[in-house]
């Protein structure tokens, strides 16, 4: 199993790919460092009492004022920035990740079923696909938000503020799986191995699941690669437009939001770091979505 | 020509001079419209449209009003203007009913002079008058403005883009949130101090954007400079800061009112309503932390509630120093050696670094043991949350600035104990203390300054004992200019053009 | 005897994949001459469509000539450069897929189609080429041509659109035309109409054909010599009615045993065990010999050769010597 | 042909009144729109008269009934914040959003198509490659870095472009339009390549994907095996096919395109209709949310409207439900 | 024909499929609703341990009278009973399983027919596991059985037990036909479906099928509806045969009567249309006109438009199928009127 995974095309072309490789290699760092955010940081950014506001604004090391204890700087709080990113790309990964799981289980769900019933169902949700698709995530993504925060109580927001985000990036993104599963479903429906378990009489839920589903997940790994980068994106802009994450337990685009108010003064390290944080992440996660997809596409081999 | 280009942080929000009560609003159509009173650059308060008044009786001020002056529209100033326009801020949806607060009746004695009839005795009477504008009544009423905006009718009010006033300045186009052009008033009565042939107000809201515009030589002038971006403005070749104090007190409020709190793990009391506990607070939080790292020391720390400015003993009072072990001991004095939580209320675009701030304080008081749950908002949802009718909120930060530059105004506003008649008002903590009502009711009609002023000490101290708020500092205030430009910062943040003269 | 119109030598075709160069057609040969019709069959895989691709110079990466010449009149064809090969197409050589529907581009007019295709190759101005394409479409059996010269693909039957896809190849009377399985995708009953038109037109004009396919009945029937491929190479190459009544190669005799024929009663049909091994799997020496029933030892060791064996030539050791 | 345009219209009303549910749904439910109307001082029983006279305390069906009658007349009620009409406030910015999505749009067409036919016929060229890492580059990087990052370069640094702004505009019959004068002209660089950057990267993209994909279809083989030429084959045949699904993508981009500008007018203070949505999201100013919504949704479903149309133009075979879900 | 109750009856079967236009085009363009008549008005029935072939070109609903069988499609009317039993009388799953489990179908693309991802051992285990075959014994020891009988059924179609572990991709077609047929077999049928099992094949891979499915009927009983469009194929597997035309059957004989005497026209046609491998250098004259479109058939007779003898009764009249003698049955007005239509046939 294990050596055929490793015979396999996949992992053939990845190993010719320099840059895929370190576009996996930076992916991997940044999962790994999030989830080890506790033990990797230097600081724990969140714990309020141990920060001392007569730390903020120290530059990274190498400047003429730096403290060895910062390797990148603090920001205004007196935040370690290194701490910070690692931390802030815990939360970005997070609800990128989860939006994702979120889109990918709504979409794929309704896509299957969408695709395998037909009839009237999936004229319905195909006709609600397409109303979400009039409007740009992002734009779906405010309006959850501002309506969500409209919605719950005061108190609760930012104790719920992952949650919302969640829900609105993921809400806005589940129409391009439905659609693509769909696709294929129709496709796989169609294909004898399937009426050949629909003639003895297996149900269809459990042929959706167990005959179709497998055969489906391909582009929805692609799309959910470039998706997570987007959801990523998603995130830090709705937080640089001030709707994302409470600035006291920060992602990179709050983080980034935080660090512009002191561009110009010199303080670059506090939007810059986070910034390429970001960038780079995005980066690397869309150039292995990239690869993926070229690679998946059987057409363009 | 002259052309002066500016900026602000946000637009006016109407031409209307009745529709809102907000600083800049008001600041902005003080270059357009006047009032009976206005100030000068050291806000003493000096006649405009009256050219003086007295005090008939205790309760009947005579204003004589100025002759010769008229309208943009060549409208013909006189009394009835007058009447008009103090009526029309009783309306409803007028927002400036302070402008008739004490005010029982108005009254036309002749074309030119005009009768103010008080409920009680106020000699502050005019302190709050520099804002209240007086329209034109004829133009206003053929124009369908005769009242202030009312939302419910649908209807724009044709004074919300539109301006007809005596000031020195004429609204010559407006693009609300992009752009507004002045031309000087050449009738105007006063003589001229500026230079100007045009102004243009943009209001642009990014801070960053705002600087790049000064610095790139877009504009002339601009306000607030962000404190971090202060240093950058001074070292760009031909531009400066201009920095002074501000008249604006910020301030925590703790809820002594209710007896549980909101978004607390203590249930069934209420620790803020334990002297100590406040205290703890105030020794807890290093203000001069906040005023280096925060504020980029563009903040005076405070003692009292009120701008050392405005009160002539301020400096028998002095704030405690930061003190983080005792504030522990205090609060384990009180019965919470492991601290408590409680959540906090913050607007996030209302002062100078008013959510860093609040992160400022969170952190410190993190320290002793406090977890503080911040939640900040933009000001209209923070307003609408921690204000009455809703008032919800348990601890949460606020910025104040008596409209007349009295105490009377802070004592009765914020520290008077909320009651029916309008005391107390913005006091979100429920605060009350019988001693400080009675003295501030006394300030009210008390004439004899130096009485007066030893009853506002008495008054002070009380609250200051009690540890009834946390005042945390008066925040700088920040414009930044080409050097080409002269002008004069006044301190209560309105920006007066007729002062700016361009070389 | 003149020299034949097409002549192909040594021809191998290779893929260069990540599991290293894979030989999809070695060392082929064989001759087809003005009019005739050629026919090459075997089984899926076998490198037919590889050899046709090869001629018309349109072998798409990683796949490519590895060795070996091709001829048209005489002239080599397989190393010209681009522009010059893209003159011969269409113009000395035609071909034919095999899919009709997926031929044409959908967004264009068949007579705009036709009238390109006629203006790349010459100068006729644009009522001239109306004119030949709407004799070409009356030529290949489609009735009302001035109506439907200006209708779109989806519009035609599949038995029409591989008519118009028939009346393309034909444009500029190409001397040869590959056709790779012209009628599998048709239907039982059209596929004779769209052979016979095939047939009949290449007479007519003296084209030579070069006929794909993998079924023996259509060579039969159609071809005037044909080669048997089995795994990339010529296992039999002769006149039809030789290799199809008399067989030599034990391939071909196999292949030939197993076709079910009406009025042949038999309980089974004859059968080769095994499949055709894929190109990555291919045996040493002949490789046909792990299921050939004659095998012999050397026959894992040794590439045999085309070998003359009675009217045919076959590529078997067993005729080393002349006898099997 | 009628059946289609009829239906495309009835799911456009469809949309439209899903998007007016939403609306007003919205402007019910988040916040209370009496607090927003009224100043501090009004007291409970004056927010109660005003409750009643607005009609807040009907039913949901009848609030919801004159919500959808008021709009189909243009009117979307007054804005809180600035008590002025809202339709005329985003019609007062329509035309700086409208010029800034149109100039982007175009700038994204035109460098995007080129470049994505380019990589798609040479798809191991060392430009191809670098395009590829530029459009990657393009994707990744969050809109907002990319205008700040332009304005500290331009219009800080070296100073030639406006930081924020339209600069002057000159108003013909009540359009305000930039064009017409050098500094409007100005101003609109930054803004546009910011705006327009990450939908020229997504175009470029799917032209490639769609380019790669079409030159693998038998028609192009034979279009080849008929001896015609690349220009022929590439321009005439392949992008010709590629076309039908970049349309369609294309009308969705530039519906995004509108909704993306809330971020670069932000950024450039470019005063539009996104700007204004943006405050008016801070000051939770409901009826402009709601009027923004809409007019999104009418816009949306307008271009949708003319891109089926133009796929009805360039594909004679009529595929409208045949519309590709892409990436 | 024999007495006895046939395995499989097919009896006045129809099948229609709604190819309207969306409802709001039809009412604009003022069109009534589209049936598609698949199948229509279809009767036959196969009797124990024959192989009954159905013939004809494509689109002329050879699947779908498989489908309908093994039920994949309902029927629009008419019945289909299976050893008596007719199938529309059965409503619950659980009463269906039973005779799902008999009747069985294989399919004609070998590779689509297996699910990529699954091995090769649990696509022949599915219906295994889905009609509870080897219920006895504990959990695990139902697992073993499941492994030993699909080892056993892996060499019953010439492949290795151990093939069992591999992924379809890893075989080639006529491995996978073989796979098909293991799994067709798993769920011990009496009766199996097989459409164009072979017309993917290469011809020598065909012959290994075909003699494999010959030793099977022998070895179990099986009895076949073996769908195909080459007439070769069907000459050498069949002992009875049905000619389709457009959802309707037109000729019905057993395998000698057929292929010696053609009586249909169009079952003439087709013999015309077969490359003559044995090179008996006759000209052949292919038959004339394409395949009407099934949406809109001809009127009466729907062959009429293709047919060299039709008259006017032809364009007017539908022909019923008829017995002719004990081994055909023809719907044929020429042949009923016995009209000459040698000439038109050489
Ligand atoms: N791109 C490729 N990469 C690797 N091998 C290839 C490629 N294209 C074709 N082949 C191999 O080349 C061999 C010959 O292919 P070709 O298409 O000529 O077969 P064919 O005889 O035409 O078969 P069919 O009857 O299926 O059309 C096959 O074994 C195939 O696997
Ligand atoms: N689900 C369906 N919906 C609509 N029409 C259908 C459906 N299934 C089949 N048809 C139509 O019914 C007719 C008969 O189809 P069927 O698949 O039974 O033909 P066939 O004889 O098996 O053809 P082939 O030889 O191509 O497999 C065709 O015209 C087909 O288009
Ligand atoms: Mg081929
Ligand atoms: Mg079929």
């Amino acid at each position: 199993m294990l050596k055929r995974f490793f015979d396999s095309d996949l992992v053939y072309s990845f190993t010719r790919s320099p840059v895929t490789i370190l576009a996996g290699l930076v992916t991997v760092l940044y999962f790994l460092a999030s989830i080890f955010a506790g033990f990797v940081a230097p600081h724990n950014p969140f714990d309020m009492a141990s920060l001392d506001i007569m730390d903020s604004f120290i530059p990274p090391v190498w400047e003429v004022d730096g403290d060895p204890r910062f390797l990148l700087g603090t920001d205004d709080l007196g935040r370690g920035i290194l701490s910070t990113i690692i931390h802030g790309s815990r939360i970005s990964l997070f609800i990128g990740f989860s939006s994702v799981i979120f889109s990918l289980v709504l979409g794929v769900g309704l896509g299957l079923v969408s695709g395998f019933l037909g009839g009237k169902l999936d004229a319905f949700i195909m006709r609600v696909a397409e109303i979400q698709l009039s409007f740009p995530a992002i734009l779906i993504a405010l309006l959850i938000n501002g309506v969500l925060r409209g919605i719950l109580p005061v108190g609760q927001q930012s104790n719920l503020a992952y949650y919302v985000l969640i829900l609105s990036i993921g809400v806005s993104g589940w129409v391009q799986y439905a659609r693509t599963v769909r696709g294929s479903t129709m496709v796989e429906r169609n294909k004898e191995y399937v009426q050949s378990a629909r003639v003895i009489g297996i149900h269809p839920l459990l042929i959706m699941w167990r005959h179709i589903l497998p055969n489906v997940m391909g582009p929805i790994l692609v799309i959910a690669t470039i998706h997570l980068a987007v959801a990523v994106i998603s995130e830090a802009t709705l937080s640089f437009l001030g709707v994302g994450v409470p600035p006291t337990e920060p992602s990179l685009g709050t983080l980034i939001r935080i660090g512009n108010d002191f561009l110009f003064s010199g303080e670059w390290w506090i939007t810059i770091f986070p910034g390429l944080a970001l960038a780079i992440l995005v980066l690397a996660v869309n150039l292995l979505g990239d690869w993926l997809r070229d690679v998946l596409n059987p057409k363009l081999r | 020509a002259k052309t002066f280009r500016w900026a602000f942080q946000g637009d006016a929000q109407s031409l209307d001079p009745h529709s809102l009560n907000e600083t800049f609003t008001l600041g902005l159509l003080g270059n357009v419209y006047e009032g009976l009173v206005r100030r000068d650059a050291d806000l003493k308060i000096i006649p405009a449209l009256a050219a003086e008044w007295q005090v008939v009786e205790p309760t009947r001020w005579r204003f004589k009003l100025r002759q010769g002056v008229t309208f943009h529209n060549g409208n013909k100033f006189n009394a009835d203007d007058v009447l008009f326009s103090y009526g029309r801020a009783k309306m409803e949806g007028s927002d400036l009913t302070k402008c008739m607060a004490t005010v029982k009746e108005v009254l036309k004695v002749d074309e030119y002079t005009v009768d103010f009839v008080t409920t009680t005795a106020n000699p502050i009477l005019t302190a709050e008058w520099s804002s209240c504008y007086i329209m034109d009544k004829e133009w206003s009423e053929s124009n369908g403005a005769g009242s202030p905006t009312s939302v419910t009718e649908g209807k724009e009010n044709h004074a919300t883009r539109h301006a007809n006033g005596t000031g020195p300045f004429v609204v010559v186009s407006r693009e609300t949130d992009v752009k507004t052009v002045l031309k000087p008033n050449k009738h105007w009565w006063d003589t001229a101090q500026h230079n100007l042939t045009e102004v243009i107000f943009t209001p642009i809201g990014s801070d960053a954007t705002r600087v790049a515009a000064l610095l790139s030589g877009e504009i002339d002038m601009m306000y607030p400079v962000p404190v971090q971006d202060i240093q950058r403005v001074n070292s760009n070749e031909g531009t400066s800061a201009m920095l002074g104090p501000e008249l604006r007190t910020i301030f925590l409020g703790m809820d002594q009112a209710r007896d549980e709190l909101l978004y607390s793990n203590v249930k069934g009391k209420n620790p803020f309503k334990d002297v100590r506990v406040r205290e703890a607070f105030m020794l807890g939080i290093n203000i001069e932390a906040i005023k280096k790292k925060v504020m980029r020391n563009l903040s005076a720390p405070a003692a009292l509630m009120i701008s050392p400015s405005l009160f002539t003993h301020s400096g028998q009072f002095s704030r405690p120093a930061y003190n983080p072990d005792r504030a522990k001991e205090l609060l384990a004095d009180a019965g919470y050696p492991e601290g408590f939580e409680v959540g906090m209320d913050c607007p996030n675009n209302r002062y100078v670094n008013d959510e860093k701030i609040c992160q400022a304080v969170v952190a410190m008081l993190a320290k002793v043991g406090v977890k503080v749950n911040l939640l900040a908002q933009p000001k209209a949802q923070y307003f609408a949350k921690v204000l009455r009718p809703k008032w919800d909120t348990s601890f949460y930060l606020l910025g104040w600035t008596p409209g007349s530059f009295d105490s009377w105004n802070v004592l009765y506003n914020i520290l008077g104990g909320p009651s029916e008649d309008g005391r107390g008002k913005f006091n979100l903590t429920g605060y009350s203390n019988a001693r400080v009502d009675e003295l501030t009711d006394k300030i009210l009609v008390t004439t004899d300054a130096a009485k007066r002023d030893e009853m506002i000490r008495e008054a002070y101290q009380i609250t200051v004992d009690e540890h009834a708020y946390l005042p945390l500092h008066q925040q700088g205030l920040a414009w930044s200019k080409k050097d080409s430009v002269s002008l004069k910062q006044r301190a209560d943040n309105q920006f007066m053009i007729y002062h700016v003269n361009l070389n | 005897m003149s020299v034949p119109l097409l002549q192909i030598n040594n021809l191998s075709i290779e893929f260069n994949t990540r599991r290293g160069n894979l030989v999809a057609v070695e060392d082929i040969s064989f001759e087809v001459a003005e009019g005739e019709i050629f026919g090459i069959v075997g089984e899926s895989g076998a490198g037919k469509s590889l050899t046709g691709k090869a001629i018309i110079g349109l072998l798409e990466a990683p796949g490519r000539i590895s060795g070996g010449k091709i001829l048209l009149n005489n002239e080599r064809i397989d190393n010209l450069p681009y522009e010059q090969m893209r003159r011969l197409r269409g113009k000395s050589i035609g071909m034919v897929f095999q899919d009709p529907l997926t031929s044409l581009n959908p967004l264009y007019t068949i007579g705009r189609q036709l009238i390109e295709t006629i203006q790349t190759h010459t100068n006729h101005t644009a009522t001239q080429a109306k004119n030949r394409a709407l004799e070409l479409l009356r030529e290949v059996g489609i009735p009302a041509a001035e109506k439907r010269i200006d209708q779109f693909p989806h519009q035609f039957s599949g038995g029409m659109r591989q008519r118009v896809v028939i009346a393309l190849a034909l444009c500029v009377n190409p001397k040869l035309i590959i056709a790779d399985e012209p009628t599998t995708a048709l239907d039982v009953s059209i596929q004779a109409q769209i052979l016979t038109l095939l047939k009949n037109l290449c007479r007519k004009h003296g084209t030579a054909v070069i006929l794909i396919t993998h079924d023996m009945g259509v060579i039969a029937e159609t071809a005037n010599r044909v080669a048997v491929m089995y795994a990339g190479k010529i296992a039999e190459i002769g006149p039809v009615r030789e290799v199809v009544q008399n067989p030599q190669h034990p391939y071909a005799q196999g292949l030939m045993a197993s076709i079910p024929v009406i009025g042949r009663k038999m309980k089974y049909l004859a059968q080769i065990d095994g499949s055709m091994p894929r190109i990555a799997e291919r045996p040493s020496g002949c490789a046909f010999h792990p299921r050939c029933p004659h095998a012999i030892e050397l026959c894992n060791k040794q590439i045999p050769e085309l070998l003359n064996k009675g009217k045919t030539k076959a590529a078997c050791l067993l005729f080393r010597n002349g006898n099997p | 042909m009628a059946a289609f345009i009829i239906r495309r219209l009835f799911q456009s009303l469809i949309v439209m009144f899903f998007v007016a549910f939403v609306a007003f749904t919205m402007f019910r439910y988040v916040g209370d729109p009496v607090n927003q109307m009224v100043g501090i001082d009004t007291s409970l029983v004056q927010r109660e008269a005003l409750r009643e006279r607005l009609g807040l305390n009907d039913p949901f069906i009848m609030q919801f009934g004159r919500f959808v009658l008021k709009a189909l007349s243009g009117d979307f009620g007054i804005s809180y914040q600035h008590k002025r009409p809202v339709t005329e406030m985003l019609l007062e910015r329509f035309p700086a959003t409208l010029e800034l999505s149109l100039v982007s749009a175009i700038f994204s067409l035109l460098v995007g198509i080129p470049m994505g036919v380019y990589t798609g016929l040479h798809r191991y060229g060392w430009l191809s490659r670098f395009f590829m890492m530029f459009s990657l580059i393009g994707i990744s990087l969050p809109t907002f870095l990319i205008g700040i990052l332009l304005i500290f370069l331009f219009a800080v640094q070296l100073q030639w472009l406006p930081s924020f702004g339209r600069g002057t505009v000159i108003e013909i019959g009540g359009w305000r339009t930039g064009f017409l004068t050098i500094s409007g002209l100005k101003a609109l660089i930054m803004p546009a390549i910011t705006l327009g950057l990450f939908q020229l990267t997504l175009i470029m993209r799917l032209v490639r994907a769609e380019m790669l994909e079409v030159l693998l279809t038998d028609y192009i083989k034979f279009a080849r095996a008929r001896g015609l030429s690349n220009k022929a084959i590439h321009f005439g045949h392949a992008l010709k096919n590629t076309m039908v699904p970049v349309i369609t993508i294309t009308g969705l981009q530039i519906g995004s395109i509108l909704a993306f500008a809330i971020i670069t007018e932000t950024v450039f203070q470019w005063p539009g209709m996104g700007l204004m949505f943006l405050q008016s999201i801070q000051n939770v100013d409901i009826p402009i949310m709601a009027a923004y919504l809409m007019m999104i949704a009418f816009f949306f479903v307008l271009i949708n409207l003319v891109v089926d149309l133009l796929y009805y133009v360039v594909d004679p075979r009529l595929r409208v439900d045949a519309v590709k879900a892409h990436g | 024909m024999s007495s006895e109750t046939p395995l499989l009856k097919v009896d006045a079967v129809q099948r229609f499929f709604d190819v309207s236009k969306p409802w709001l085009n039809r009412v604009l363009a003022n069109e009534p609703k589209l049936l598609l008549k698949a199948v229509d008005d279809i009767s036959f029935s196969i009797r124990k341990g024959e192989t009954f072939s159905l013939v004809g070109e494509s689109g002329c609903g050879k699947s779908t009278v498989a489908r309908l069988i093994v039920g994949l499609y309902p029927t629009s009317s008419g019945s289909i009973e299976f050893e008596g039993t007719d199938f529309s009388t059965l409503s619950k799953r659980n009463q269906m399983a039973p005779l799902r489990r008999r009747m069985t179908m294989i399919f004609q693309d070998p590779y689509t027919s297996l699910n990529p991802r699954w091995r090769v051992r649990d696509i022949i285990a599915e219906p295994i596991r889905a009609f509870g075959l080897t219920n006895t014994g504990g959990i695990s020891g139902s697992r073993l059985q499941i492994f030993n009988r699909v080892a056993e059924l892996l060499e019953q179609v010439g492949l290795s037990a151990a093939d069992g572990d591999k992924y379809p991709h890893e075989f080639s077609g006529g491995q996978c036909q073989r796979i098909s047929i293991a799994r067709a077999l798993a769920s011990e049928p009496d009766f199996i479906v097989c459409d164009e099992p072979t017309s993917a094949l290469d011809v020598s891979v065909q012959a290994q099928i075909l003699n494999l499915m010959k030793n099977l009927q022998r070895e179990l009983e099986l009895t076949y509806l073996f769908i195909s469009h080459d007439l070769a194929v069907v000459y050498h597997v069949s002992d009875n045969i049905g000619v389709m035309y457009l959802g309707r059957l037109c000729e019905i004989a057993d395998k000698e009567t057929l292929f010696t005497n053609p009586r249909h026209p169009y079952t003439r046609m087709l013999f015309n249309a077969i490359p003559d491998i044995n090179m008996s250098g006759k000209e052949r004259i292919p038959v004339s006109g394409e395949v009407p479109n099934p949406i809109e058939p001809p009127s009466g007779c729907t062959f009429h438009p293709r047919c060299p003898i039709a008259n006017e009764r032809c364009k007017r009249e539908r022909p019923e199928l008829q017995i002719v003698d004990s081994h055909s049955q023809v719907a044929c007005h020429a042949i009923e009127e016995k009209r000459n239509m040698e000439v038109h046939f050489i």
